[in-house]
């Protein structure tokens, strides 16, 4: 079946979850952190707008509550703790330029290509549809992972850490009208725990080697030459 | 084994005593003879001994038991070892007591501790001179015992009495065998009885002695038993090697006819042996010590090839 | 109940395990392990010498399923001829080792290396050796070989206070590891063909020829790991010595032997197939063994690492005799391959008896001079008489003269290799006396190197001032030594009575023993028949012994007194106990002829003409050939693989990365 | 379902309770009370499990599989509870750690527990993350308790890397629930472990394999597979030792049951396919991969935690690569090793603990002549790695000899491997601990007040299970094999 059959509603959450790919890289190719953190916000609007339109198609209260929860979660709560820490950190004015950006964003799009290769056999045909949000979600976690293993900068990982978490629910929402309440509370518990530590991390890390370039931090290693 | 065997072994026993001084004597007559000296009479090393016998014996203060009993153990053992070699009889029961490999331990026994008593008092030259014993000995049994195994592999058994009776049996043939055997097996005597070229007995040099080394310590009756047991295993090579390899002459039963012949024919071979070796150690030097190895490893090859040839050639024919 | 065998054996178990008990309170009192623990332990020795010979004797089989091990596969005994003779051998030595344990212990009280430790670790090396040969299932074999290893280790290692020791006992330890593994996966393959891992199940395994000869390498790479077979040796004579003397007695006299059993029980009794490419494997091997360990003895003037490496000579002759056996019987000479069985275990009994007598005698000049460097010895015989007769009879014995067992035992193997006639093909014909001729030479050299050990030892006069000061041990030492010697003795004299209780391990095995051997007489041992050989042992010893009555009386009238003198030395100044001729000296022209086999770095030391003095430092190839080469190749490998832990976190998750998307493409 | 409940919600009560006492003293007994409740708990839970076999609700099933996990988890929390009272209380009076340290230790420690339990014994694969991934949070933490620049590097290292793993696993666990979407009639209990189990065969085995993998990847960092065990030695060495101790003998076990979890829903749905053990081939692959690795890395230790950390790689590989077989053989000897495991190595770090203390360093080449200083932990010491390396009579040689028979059946080329593995492994440990335990002692070393109890405990269990496996144990790990294989061993 071709785009055109497919209800509005899908066609409108197809656009999201592009512009939510769209926002990764954006994500990946952001030298200023604050910028970063904004788009990051973004990212967590959309996923909560996905949601929301899923709880809409489907009926499913408890997805309303999940969309507010992302809402809350990913588009307001963590961004602005991170503001504030980068605030803190004095890292407003920080900027991190890609070493090669062409690369990156090559590798990011056969990143894409790769998701979508793997998810094609997956999915029974008239799950169509579903098939190309898994793609997608797929896509922003790997590109997430990406992004942490490229970005040298403590806070940029964390970056990349919190929008493979965005893909996963993005995945969650749209192709299994969300998980149980108690899971999804589950998670979102961790992840608002494993923010609040990567704050104190940041500090600490800062005071140990007054930096949070992660390259410098490789004093524990089995490597002969060190020896 | 009836009683007349033991009478024979004894006799042959007491004979082989008797007999080893005069074989001594003998070649020592000879080589003086192609030295163109007179020479002593072919009885002098029984006056020797009977000198040494009636002469008081001293010993160092450091020499300890094993130097006393030494002398002793060499003779017995040197002794029963010749004892169980066939000289004029095959009806031999030592021989069936101690086979071909036991004489050899015998002998080794008897080594072992002429060693030991060359090292009790603990100078310098007794330890060189057992050192180079054992040294020596050590290359040579291989090759002895490998001789020996042609023989026994051949007669298909290691007792020496059944050796010879077999080779009277079947003497007519030719072994090509026998003969690297028969080579090897001389080697192996010069060595182990220290004749020239391994060792020299008359030698009055201390860093060219082997034997004489290792007693130089002793005196009177003790000297008197190391010299009589070396006489001994100069005479029981001797026999070893013309009895088993020449058998002819040797009596197969106790008739007292066939024993005198047997012992005419013993003499006679011995004394062509006494001749063999005088000429040999008046031509030849000795060597130095480290070209005894590749001397002993020739009688080695010699063994080896030996028994190959009989392995190869002779068996299943 | 009591006459059970079975019974016994259970009761040589309890005794060792009591007594590693019991020697727990030894941190206290050190009195304990002298009064208590040695004698359980010798009694122990004693239950396994009843039990092995009661074996020996009524020739049935006794089996036993123990409450412990795996729920489907619970521990199971037997004790059969072979075992029984086993244990005997264990509990010959551990008897007298017991006995000596007293006097030698009270050399370490008050030292700073813990007694319960000695005492506990003794008594359970004891248990695992009793326990392997006992064994009838695979897994109860290898907990108790393990047992006897981890055990004997600590042993080892006790005395740690030198680099050395801790390095010897290290390697040590990694052997018994890598030799147990492959016997591990000996038994594995075998317990896949037999579907089970009790013996009983492998036994009935049909093994093709190549399955069967894979096993046969297992079984005897590990044994012959454990047994210190060239070119697997070269640990042996680094630990052998390290450990307390009673306790290299032990190791040197019986655990190697446990080893051999090992290998006879899966060879001879699992597998149950014979090949001549066998034996002519473990001929060649043996050889080898015999001649490479008795020409490294030589070199040696530690006199306890000497022994060490003449316990690889002896295996080697063992093991010659195994070889003759397998050769013999995959030919179909069956008498001929009982009667190389019979001289392997003849000779096994044999080194157990003497190998631990010279080593209890090297521990008593440990104990009474402090030294093991045979350099600073010297006239040991004069101070301390008893232990130099005793050791006297063990060089005797070990350097394989009559009328001593050692004789015996090689006697029987050359006239297994004489049969070598019978043989069909021209090959075998002229291999196995070659084999007979290394032998013949291993022999002689080791009557020389026992000529030099008992020499610079005991004879001459003292090198050094504590050898000088050295005092008679104590009784009970002596009894341990005197035990063996006098077993010594007797092996020599009668073997035919030995051989015929022997007989009940071939009939066990092979199913026919060799009654020819004894049938005429107790005099005469004629292994093959009376016409091919026959020695007449007990006539050997009465008439050396009446001749040397008789030169006594004759020429000695008793024993006359002599009058003492100054050396003579050909009248050179008066020999001082620096003239005397060395060790290294002694084996000198052999370490000349020879000298290709040793790795030799000899020189001067010092720089003043005044102070120079001869270095010589003799070492094994085996080290260059055959060990160092594996320990670099895992060194490679290490430095390559920790490039892994690069510490930047980075690489880390592009690891992860990776690994998720090669694996995505892999599955889907 | 009271002790259920009892055993896993004791100590959530403690994490939250503890923080509250102020006396260090009783803290440390409290923590050693709360330990033997949960664990009298789950042996209530454990009898009543063995009369009726499975205790299930909507959250929670508990089969003879994980109540025996339970029951040792439980067992050896109180061990390292017993151990680190006076353990922490050394670490607190030599000043590396403030008061406020020592609260949130005892805290996370029950935390740790409660995470560890709840994993363990729910039934929803969901919660089940949540779990383990509070366990993270919980250890993390911890980890960093002593702020040295090392300790703080590791703590990132291992929040980031599990972090990111545990992330690939909720997406597994999300296509799981995917898959099982289409097939459940109440898409609701799409995460019921028990439910996708018994709907295995319809699962759509193209996503079920990809879920695996994912899960595998997540899961398996938990477990330290090779390569993504970076983090483990960092953790274990900068931690504090009791913590090392739960890492090594809790965590690593924990991950890797959640894994042959769901390796037994993966197989179900794939068992139709052309490939059947998918899973079993890739879990092999990791487990030999990891053993053979950490073998080789034991040859190159500084650091003595590193080093035992390596050889807990090692021993989770060789289970991997047993369950990886499959077969009863094989499962019942990694259920085995898995106990023997967990118990000697906890011990192993007891000693280590206090042979740190003793020499005052982790390294090393300057840890010295333990045997002469203080001979219960030299000999305890030496006794764990000699049960570690896998020498008779301890278990971990049982459980060895059953996987290598497997093996040796199976796959009998690989078991070469797995010897030779065995073989460097061992040497590796002991050219190590060897100048550690043995020689002359240097003059610092003294003496330190040390609890060797659980180390007694542990090694005479071990000991014990080397000797005779007691029938009950043994009807047990059979019912788990047969839980997982679906064929009895005995």
């Amino acid at each position: 079946m071709s785009l055109e059959q497919l209800p509005l509603l899908q066609q409108l959450m197809l656009v999201l979850a592009a512009v939510v790919m769209f926002t990764s890289f954006v994500l990946l190719e952001q030298a200023r952190l604050v910028a970063a953190i904004h788009a990051f916000a973004w990212q967590g609007v959309l996923v909560a707008m996905v949601t929301a339109l899923v709880a809409a198609g489907s009926g499913l209260e408890h997805l309303f509550f999940s969309a507010a929860l992302t809402l809350a979660l990913k588009a307001l709560l963590i961004p602005w703790m991170l503001h504030r820490l980068v605030r803190r950190l004095e890292l407003d004015r920080h900027r991190e330029p890609l070493r090669r950006p062409a690369l990156v964003i090559m590798a990011a799009l056969a990143l894409v290509i790769f998701s979508y290769w793997v998810v094609t056999p997956l999915v029974a045909e008239e799950l169509l549809f579903t098939r190309n949000i898994v793609a997608v979600s797929l896509a922003v976690v790997l590109t997430g992972l990406l992004m942490m293993v490229i970005r040298t900068q403590a806070v940029a990982q964390v970056l990349g850490f919190m929008s493979m978490e965005n893909g996963l629910f993005l995945a969650a929402v749209s192709d299994t009208d969300g998980m149980p309440l108690a899971v999804e509370l589950g998670v979102a518990f961790d992840v608002l725990v494993a923010m609040i530590l990567f704050g104190v991390f940041f500090f600490q890390i800062r005071e140990s080697i007054d930096s949070l370039d992660v390259d410098r931090m490789n004093r524990l290693t089995e490597r002969v030459d060190e020896s | 084994m009836n009683a007349i065997d033991w009478e024979i072994t004894l006799l042959q026993a007491l004979l082989y005593a008797a007999a080893a001084p005069l074989l001594a004597g003998w070649i020592h007559k000879l080589k003086a003879r192609l030295q163109n000296r007179r020479g002593a009479s072919i009885w002098q090393p029984y006056r020797d001994l009977y000198k040494l016998f009636s002469k008081e014996t001293r010993m160092a203060h450091t020499a300890s038991i094993v130097f006393r009993a030494a002398p002793y153990i060499v003779f017995a053992a040197t002794w029963l070892a010749a004892a169980a070699i066939p000289l004029l009889s095959t009806r031999l029961a030592s021989a069936a007591m101690a086979d071909v490999i036991a004489i050899a331990g015998l002998l080794a026994l008897a080594r072992f501790f002429l060693a030991l008593a060359g090292m009790d008092v603990g100078t310098a030259f007794g330890g060189m001179g057992a050192s180079r014993e054992m040294f020596v000995s050590a290359l040579a049994e291989p090759a002895m015992l490998v001789a020996v195994f042609t023989l026994t592999m051949t007669a298909h058994s290691t007792n020496l009495a059944s050796v010879i009776d077999f080779n009277l049996q079947a003497s007519s043939l030719l072994r090509p065998s026998y003969m690297f055997a028969l080579a090897g097996l001389i080697l192996v005597a010069v060595a182990e009885t220290g004749r020239i070229p391994v060792d020299n007995p008359t030698t009055h040099l201390e860093l060219t002695m082997i034997h004489e080394a290792m007693i130089l310590e002793y005196s009177g009756r003790h000297l008197a038993l190391m010299e009589w047991a070396a006489q001994l295993k100069l005479l029981l090579y001797g026999v070893l090697l013309c009895n088993v390899f020449f058998p002819w002459g040797i009596a197969v039963d106790t008739a007292p006819g066939a024993l005198a012949g047997s012992l005419l024919a013993i003499v006679l071979k011995l004394l062509l042996l006494g001749v063999a070796l005088a000429v040999s150690e008046t031509v030849l030097a000795k060597m130095r010590l480290f070209r005894a190895p590749a001397f002993l490893n020739l009688a080695l090859l010699l063994a080896l090839l030996g028994l190959l040839s009989h392995v190869i050639l002779e068996v299943g024919l | 109940m009591a006459t059970h065998p079975l019974w016994w054996a259970g009761a040589a178990i309890g005794l060792a395990l009591l007594s590693s008990l019991v020697s727990l309170f030894s941190a206290r009192q050190p009195g304990v392990l002298r009064w208590l623990v040695s004698p359980l332990f010798a009694l122990a020795g004693l239950s396994a010498v009843a039990a092995g010979l009661l074996a020996l004797i009524d020739k049935d089989v006794a089996t036993a399923t123990l409450p412990l091990g795996l729920p489907w596969l619970p521990w199971q005994v037997r004790l059969d001829a072979l075992a029984g003779f086993f244990l005997a051998v264990v509990g010959t030595i551990s008897f007298a080792v017991g006995l000596y344990a007293p006097g030698y212990l009270r050399g370490f009280e008050g030292g700073d290396d813990s007694l319960p430790a000695l005492g506990g670790f003794a008594g359970l090396f004891l248990t695992g050796m009793l326990l392997v040969v006992l064994a009838d299932d695979a897994f109860l074999f290898m907990v108790a070989w393990e047992l006897m290893s981890l055990t004997s280790y600590f042993l080892v290692v006790w005395h740690h206070d030198h680099a050395a020791n801790r390095r010897a006992a290290f390697l040590y330890l990694l052997m018994a590891h890598v030799g147990a593994l492959s016997i591990l996966l000996d038994f594995g393959v075998l317990a896949a063909l037999g579907h089970g891992f009790s013996f009983s199940a492998m036994r009935d395994a049909e093994l093709s020829f190549g399955w069967a000869t894979a096993t046969f390498l297992l079984a005897f790479f590990g044994f012959g790991m454990k047994a210190g077979l060239v070119p697997l040796h070269a640990w042996l004579p680094e630990a052998h010595p390290v450990a307390p003397s009673h306790i290299s007695a032990l190791m040197s006299g019986v655990m190697l032997k446990v080893a051999v059993y090992g290998f006879i029980r899966v060879v001879f009794g699992l597998i149950g197939q014979f090949h001549w490419q066998w034996g002519v494997v473990v001929l060649v091997i043996g050889s080898i063994s015999a001649l490479m360990g008795v020409l490294y003895a030589l070199m040696q003037h530690d006199l306890k690492r000497l022994l060490a490496y003449h316990s690889v000579e002896n295996i080697g002759i063992i093991f010659i005799g195994l070889g003759l056996a397998i050769l013999f019987l995959s030919t179909g000479h069956a008498v001929i391959g009982t009667v190389a069985f019979i001289a392997a275990l003849y000779h096994t009994i044999n080194h157990a008896l003497f190998k631990g007598l010279l080593f209890l005698g090297a521990g008593a000049i440990l104990h009474a001079a402090k030294e093991r460097d045979l350099e600073k010895m010297g006239g040991l015989l004069r101070r301390m008489p008893w232990t130099g007769l005793f050791f006297l009879i063990g060089c005797i014995s070990i350097s394989a003269l009559p009328p001593f067992n050692g004789f015996v035992s090689e006697w029987l193997t050359f006239q297994a290799a004489l049969q070598a006639w019978q043989l069909d093909s021209g090959v075998l014909r002229s291999i196995v006396p070659i084999a007979a001729a290394m032998l013949a030479l291993t022999g002689a050299l080791a009557a020389a190197c026992f000529v030099k050990v008992y020499g610079v030892a005991f004879l001459g006069q003292a090198r050094s001032r504590p050898v000088r000061r050295a005092r008679p041990v104590p009784l009970s030492m002596r009894l341990g030594q005197g035990v063996l010697a006098a077993l010594c003795l007797l092996l020599g004299i009668l073997p035919t009575f030995f051989i015929s209780l022997l007989n009940a391990v071939p009939e066990g095995l092979l199913g026919h023993g060799l009654q020819q051997a004894t049938s005429h007489g107790w005099l005469w041992l004629t292994p093959v028949s009376a016409q091919t050989a026959s020695y007449g042992a007990p006539l050997v010893a009465i008439i050396l012994l009446l001749v040397l009555v008789a030169g006594l009386w004759l020429f000695g009238r008793g024993i006359r007194r002599v009058r003492r003198c100054d050396t003579w030395d050909c009248g050179f100044s008066q020999p001082s106990s620096r003239m005397q001729y060395t060790a290294s000296a002694f084996a000198q022209p052999i370490r000349r002829v020879f000298g290709l086999l040793f790795h030799i770095e000899e020189g001067l030391e010092g720089s003043q003409p005044d102070q120079q003095r001869y270095r010589l430092k003799v070492s094994d190839r085996a080290w260059g050939l055959f060990y160092l080469p594996v320990a670099r190749l895992v060194e490679r490998a290490t430095r390559q693989v920790v490039r892994l832990q690069s510490g930047n976190i980075r690489i880390y998750l592009g690891w992860t990365l990776g690994t998720l998307l090669l694996l995505i493409w892999i599955t889907v | 379902m009271t002790a259920l409940l009892l055993s896993v919600f004791t100590p959530l009560a403690g994490a939250l309770l503890l923080p509250l006492v102020r006396r260090l003293s009783w803290a440390g007994w409290l923590n050693i009370g709360l330990a033997t409740l949960t664990l009298s708990a789950t042996l209530a839970l454990a009898m009543h499990v063995a009369d009726q076999r499975i205790v299930a609700n909507a959250l929670f099933h508990i089969d003879d599989l994980n109540v025996y996990l339970l029951v040792l988890t439980a067992f050896v929390g109180l061990t390292t509870a017993i151990f680190s009272r006076p353990y922490m209380r050394h670490v607190c009076d030599s000043g590396r750690v403030s008061e406020r340290g020592m609260r949130l230790y005892h805290s996370m420690f029950q935390a740790f527990m409660f995470t560890m339990l709840l994993a363990l014994s729910t039934d929803n694969l969901g919660v089940l993350w949540v779990a383990v991934e509070g366990a993270t949070l919980a250890t993390v933490l911890l980890v960093s308790l002593y702020r040295t620049p090392e300790a703080i590097e590791a703590a990132w290292k291992y929040f980031i890397l599990c972090g990111v793993g545990i992330a690939l696993a909720l997406f597994g666990t999300v296509l799981l629930y995917f898959a099982a979407q289409h097939v459940l009639s109440d898409p609701a209990l799409g995460l019921s472990w028990n439910a996708l189990y018994s709907v295995a065969p319809q699962l759509q085995p193209s996503i079920t394999s990809l879920a695996f993998v994912f899960l595998l990847v997540g899961y398996g960092t938990k477990v330290g597979l090779v390569p993504m065990h970076q983090w483990l030695p960092d953790a274990h060495s900068e931690g504090p030792t009791p913590m090392s101790a739960v890492l090594s003998g809790l965590l690593l076990n924990v991950a890797l049951y959640a894994v042959v979890r769901l390796k037994m829903i993966v197989d179900g749905s794939l068992a139709a396919t052309a490939t059947p053990h998918l899973a079993g081939y890739l879990l092999m692959g990791f487990g030999l991969l990891s053993f053979l690795v950490a073998t080789l890395f034991l040859h190159r230790q500084r650091d003595i935690k590193r080093m035992f950390s390596y050889s807990s790689i090692e021993h989770m590989g060789l289970m991997t690569f047993a369950f990886g077989m499959g077969g009863p053989l094989a499962t019942f000897g990694a259920l085995l090793h898995m106990l023997v495991h967990s118990l000697t190595k906890s011990a192993i770090f007891v000693t280590v603990g206090h042979a740190t203390h003793i020499a005052g360093t982790q390294s090393i080449d300057h840890i010295r002549g333990l045997i002469r200083t203080q001979p219960a932990v030299g000999w305890g010491l030496l006794l764990g790695v000699a049960a570690i390396a896998g020498f008779p009579p301890f278990g971990v040689f049982t459980s060895e000899f059953l996987v290598l028979s497997a093996t040796m059946q199976s796959q009998p080329w690989l078991t070469l491997i797995l010897v030779s593995g065995l073989v460097i492994a061992f040497a590796g440990l002991f050219r190590h601990l060897h100048p550690m335990v043995y020689g002359p002692v240097p003059e610092a070393q003294q003496p330190v007040p040390a609890n060797m109890l659980p180390v007694i405990i542990h090694l005479g269990l071990v000991l014990w299970l080397g000797l005779s496996i007691p029938a009950l144990l043994s009807q047990w790990l059979d019912r788990a094999t047969q839980l997982i294989t679906g064929a009895h061993l005995l």
